[in-house]
């Protein structure tokens, strides 16, 4: 889970990282309680990237400003986030802004820290760009920050005495916040530093495992959640649902089968509308509302529905279908691939419904998008 | 020969007496997998499925001291303990089929395996089986029932079934076959599997099924290039259509730092000399030909 | 450094471990400030075992008994140790007793849990006569306190329900109070199962490791320590002195060297009066210091001085003595050998002094304890 | 042949611009020693005794790939960070001559050493010196000046000269001479040096120097008994009139839970066939009669 910036920088803050001195509010009335020095930068609390081209991130020189632009935010649904916060911020002297990170690395299967004096801009873009100007420092979990990396990573940021003191000091707090908080990454990203002679963390995006939320009882999913309302919902029903720009429907079981299925979709020239893995082991009421999901979904136009029985057993999702069915109906065109364990039960329970039962999925797909395609686009 | 898993397989399950423990305890007895024992802490003295139950690994290991194998079936939250249980009383291959462990908690007990010599499969994955000889898993009974030259070596669990399921339907059986995991750390990656089954003189061809997310199979057509890894090899990338940053199920399917797309895999697998299919029933074709069967 | 039973009590009870109701006091008067519940025990802060049969425990039916048997306590010297505070503790409902420490294991370089049923007495005693009586569970640095041990520990013990969960929340303290404070042992022996089902910590021992107590700032070694006032004067000068028995002064460079030193002089029938080591490239300053030390010390009848000069050099510790014959006389016979770096040099400032040096250690112990038996005992 | 050091070693001094550092790098050039490098943080660019000084251990290699030792002279503060940092540039010998490191930091380190495959010798130790061909420690230069079939593993720094002395003396001279160090945990005991000189063929015999505390001598004894160490071995254990329960100098003689006495460890010694020398000069004795020389 993505913590909104507010939300990292109260962490990073309480172990004594600097930030700008701001204000988070849930509502434009909030303006007037909070008393900061004007011009400050009014900043919708968002769980992805790219505010700033958004238009998300505002300049406002005035109260009267600053509540304007916060109403104008509050409530707005963004990529099916709607804005419940929003960051007042006073501005930093800046004299230059840099890049630092502390990740993991599945590879090594150790925790790494990135670096760079090129701050602001995406680390993708530098890695891709110039990776010499990323500084990269393995840190072992047994062995935890050491400071010979600090030493290394201060000499490649060019920073001494007081600054590569200040700089230590930021990177041990980090690290300690990416242990404590069971995090995948902490990003200050643009780290600036002030002509005070400062660290000043502008931006910041921690990302918290999801697995182990359960550890942290001062962050709330709710409140923080990066998820849309469908991915909500297909939550509570225990399957992973993730929308697509497509109109064809695709549900699967596991995610590897979910993903292939999609990709054979637009192997036979159809888009995806949808990645719906109903996991395994999946019950009739999982398959279910997994498929009325996309029953009801007026932008797909035909479903797939995939299933490899191994643990998932192939009765349980029959009577899934039938549920469906029986809920909203056959409205669109459904081709069903169903194999493995209880195949013949399946079939058997699907046989009064009319839908054909396919041998493999690219047989499926393929009759599926004839058809789509047959009706006309 | 084999790899992970063979006749001499010896499995104590962990979590047993917990549902999917109990059940696939079953499976497994069905399969033809001695297992032995099983644990579940307070637990000690029942059955299940016949299989006596401990309440603790050591304790195992003193009534049964041919176990060689776990199988961990435990919730999320005290899987770690098992792991670490099992490590620190010598067992050598570790099967871990739980989901959503915790990712620092994973990077630590990982570590600590290689560092004690077990070997870790998994978390969250179907485990390991070896055709007609034992499993230590979940894959479906039904699907392996033949032993052949083909390794499998898979990120996936239902996509590796449908694959495997096609190759013993096209005549190909599997020496033994590898799901690794879809969780962005795992104890045993696709390139340390594939090594093991370089070195298994019964494997002749090797089926890589990946998905997008992470280098593994871009580090896995590096050892090709380097000739570390001789086998002929059938590759199936998952997520071609999958939208960046976004996580699709599999925790380790999510695209980032310019790495793991699913472009890069391919040109990487292909440039190494890999021929990668576009279906998944076209990797059987790609056996098919390699084999000149 | 072996803390204080009061203060390994004040830190277990920080982290929720029970402990007697008590207090403790620096000056007998402190009895009248204390509300405690009478009886209470009046125990002496000594850091060493066996306080019970030294008569330093005592119960007192009433506040005037405390502060009698208080002022008897306080200030008086056991062992060379002043005792400078004295506990006063209510006394519990026990229904049973246990031992359970945390120590360091070090053939398998791991940290080790040791539990007994049977409490209250010396470890190493169950040790040596039932050692099956006592849990024995590794824990590894890289894994810490596994759930799996604490499972194994509670069935040895034969604590299940709420006692099982209480005595696993006291080893998960104790494990941490072992990490958190760089000790070599934490152990709790007793440790009391009350009437009331709970677990009370009679008595503490902690052991600090003195290389680190940089690190805690909340341990004072003046207030803790188990020195005695010859050993911290023998800290001041930088060797290592430790007071035995006997009547043959003993100095070496290197601990080996010194307790092989001190074997010698057992071997020839004479009994060590000290361990003293002038440690690696002693200086002319720190061989006066000990020197004087012995010569001032009237146990002390004839002093073995062996040096094998490696980093060490001859030619400081021959000014080292000279030093010491200047401030106290050569009012000892003294017996040097002196070999290794700059022996020649040393060899000739010694020259004036008319003290002989000789070849090896063998021969300098066997002369003196020839001249100090001929002499008469 | 000899152990852990031999001609072909080349030296790192981490903390060279130390007082200690310094000076044992210019007794270990003079010595012979191939000291090519010297690292301390925020100092490189200079030079120490015409050693060239780096920032970094990872600068140091990349200047100087042939490195494969080092020897850390830096304060207790910050020893442990140069062994972490040692360790992870895969130096294969780091010799730790800093005392007063805390006890939980060696235990961490000893163990990520062995994980990661770095020998380790010390913390609190004299180093290590195949007399004649090369010196990764502080003995003195003096006392190691021939070369021979005695191997010597102590607990001791000025005792192991003293007996290395009266050895070389009587015209034994030494494979190698290592001093494992005296604190209670250390990263190679003398249970696994004599291991190592087990498998040299130059040494001949063994001379063990023991003290009280800890069960070292005792596990030698085991592995002697059980036939896993075979060469002639004289010991001497150093405390015999030590006082149990306090500490003489080094952290790791002291006896507690009724291990690690004199007596146990003579007996333990003894019991294996091992000939317990009563004096340092005794031990001279039994080699000679040992050797039949």
């Amino acid at each position: 889970m993505r913590l909104l910036e507010y939300k990292g920088k109260e962490i990073l803050a309480k172990y004594g990282v600097k930030v700008p001195r701001g204000v988070v509010i849930g509502k434009p009335d909030d303006v007037d309680k909070a008393s900061l020095n004007y011009p400050v930068f009014v900043k919708a609390q968002v769980p992805f990237a790219g505010r700033a081209k958004m238009g998300l991130v505002k300049r406002a020189g005035s109260k009267d400003e600053a509540k304007r632009i916060a109403s104008e935010y509050l409530g707005r649904v963004i990529q099916d986030f709607e804005v419940k916060k929003v960051l007042l911020e006073e501005g930093v002297d800046v004299v230059k802004e840099y890049y630092v990170s502390v990740t993991i690395d599945r590879s090594s299967r150790t925790f790494i820290l990135l670096a760079s004096p090129e701050g602001g801009v995406d680390i993708e873009e530098i890695a891709r760009t110039s990776p010499e100007k990323i500084f990269r420092g393995r840190i072992h979990p047994f062995e935890g920050l050491r400071d010979y990396t600090i030493n290394a990573v201060n000499k490649f940021m060019g920073f001494t005495g007081d600054l590569a003191y200040k700089f230590a000091s930021l990177l041990r707090v980090m690290y300690n916040v990416f242990e404590a908080y069971d995090t995948e990454l902490v990003e200050i990203n643009p780290l600036a530093l002030t002509r005070g002679g400062d660290f000043v963390a502008l931006d910041v995006k921690i990302m918290v495992d999801d697995n182990a939320l359960y550890r942290h009882s001062d962050i709330s999913v709710e409140e923080e959640g990066d998820l849309t309302r469908e991915e909500i919902e297909a939550r509570k029903y225990g399957f992973h649902y993730v929308e697509l720009p497509g109109y064809v429907g695709v549900i699967g079981n596991g995610a590897g089968l979910t993903m292939a299925t999609m990709d054979l979709v637009r192997e036979f020239s159809g888009e995806p509308a949808d990645f719906l893995d109903v996991g395994g082991g999946a019950s009739r009421d999982v398959v279910k509302a997994a498929l009325t999901l996309l029953l009801k979904d007026e932008r797909i136009r035909g479903i797939v529905l995939n299933i490899f029985g191994g643990i998932t057993r192939g009765d349980e999702v029959a009577y899934g279908v039938v549920d469906a069915f029986k809920e909203v109906g056959a409205a669109k065109p459904l081709a069903i691939r169903l194999k493995g364990t209880n195949e013949e039960e399946g079939r058997r329970i699907l046989a009064p419904l009319g839908v054909k039962i396919y041998e493999t999925a690219e047989e499926a797909i393929g009759e599926l998008m004839r058809n789509l395609q047959g009706g006309g686009r | 020969m084999t790899i992970l898993v063979d006749q001499n397989t010896r499995v104590l399950v962990q979590g047993i007496t917990g549902s999917e423990g109990s059940r696939h305890t079953l499976y497994m007895l069905q399969y033809g997998t001695k297992v032995v024992a099983g644990v579940t802490p307070g637990k000690g003295g029942q059955q299940v499925h016949g299989v006596p139950v401990y309440d603790s690994v050591e304790e195992t290991l003193r009534r049964h001291p041919d176990v060689n194998t776990s199988i961990i079936f435990v919730p999320a939250r005290f899987a770690s303990d098992a792991v670490y249980e099992a490590v620190d009383n010598g067992i050598r291959l570790v099967v871990i089929i739980t989901e959503h462990i915790p990712i620092h908690d994973a990077i630590r007990f990982v570590n600590y395996a290689k560092y004690k010599g077990t070997v870790i499969i998994g978390p969250n994955c179907p485990g390991v089986v070896s055709p007609t000889i034992s499993k230590v898993g979940i894959l479906p009974n039904s699907v392996y029932t033949r032993k052949g030259p083909v390794g499998i070596i898979s990120r996936s669990g239902t996509l590796t079934y449908e694959i495997s399921y096609h190759l013993t339907q096209a005549g190909f059986g599997q020496s033994t076959v590898v799901g690794v995991g879809g969780d962005p750390i795992i104890g045993t990656d696709m390139v340390e599997a594939a090594l093991m089954f370089e070195n298994d003189p019964e494997t002749k061809y090797l089926v890589v099924i990946g998905e997008i997310g992470g280098d593994q199979e871009e580090r896995l057509a590096s050892l090709v290039r380097e000739g570390k890894i001789t086998k002929p090899i059938a590759a199936f990338i998952a997520g071609r259509t999958a939208p960046p940053g976004k996580r699709l199920g599999h925790a380790g399917a999510i695209i980032s730092m310019g790495v793991g797309t699913y472009e890069s895999k391919v040109k990487a697998l292909e440039s190494a000399g890999i021929r990668v299919a576009r279906t998944p029933l076209e990797v059987v074709k790609i056996i098919r030909e390699i084999s000149g069967k």
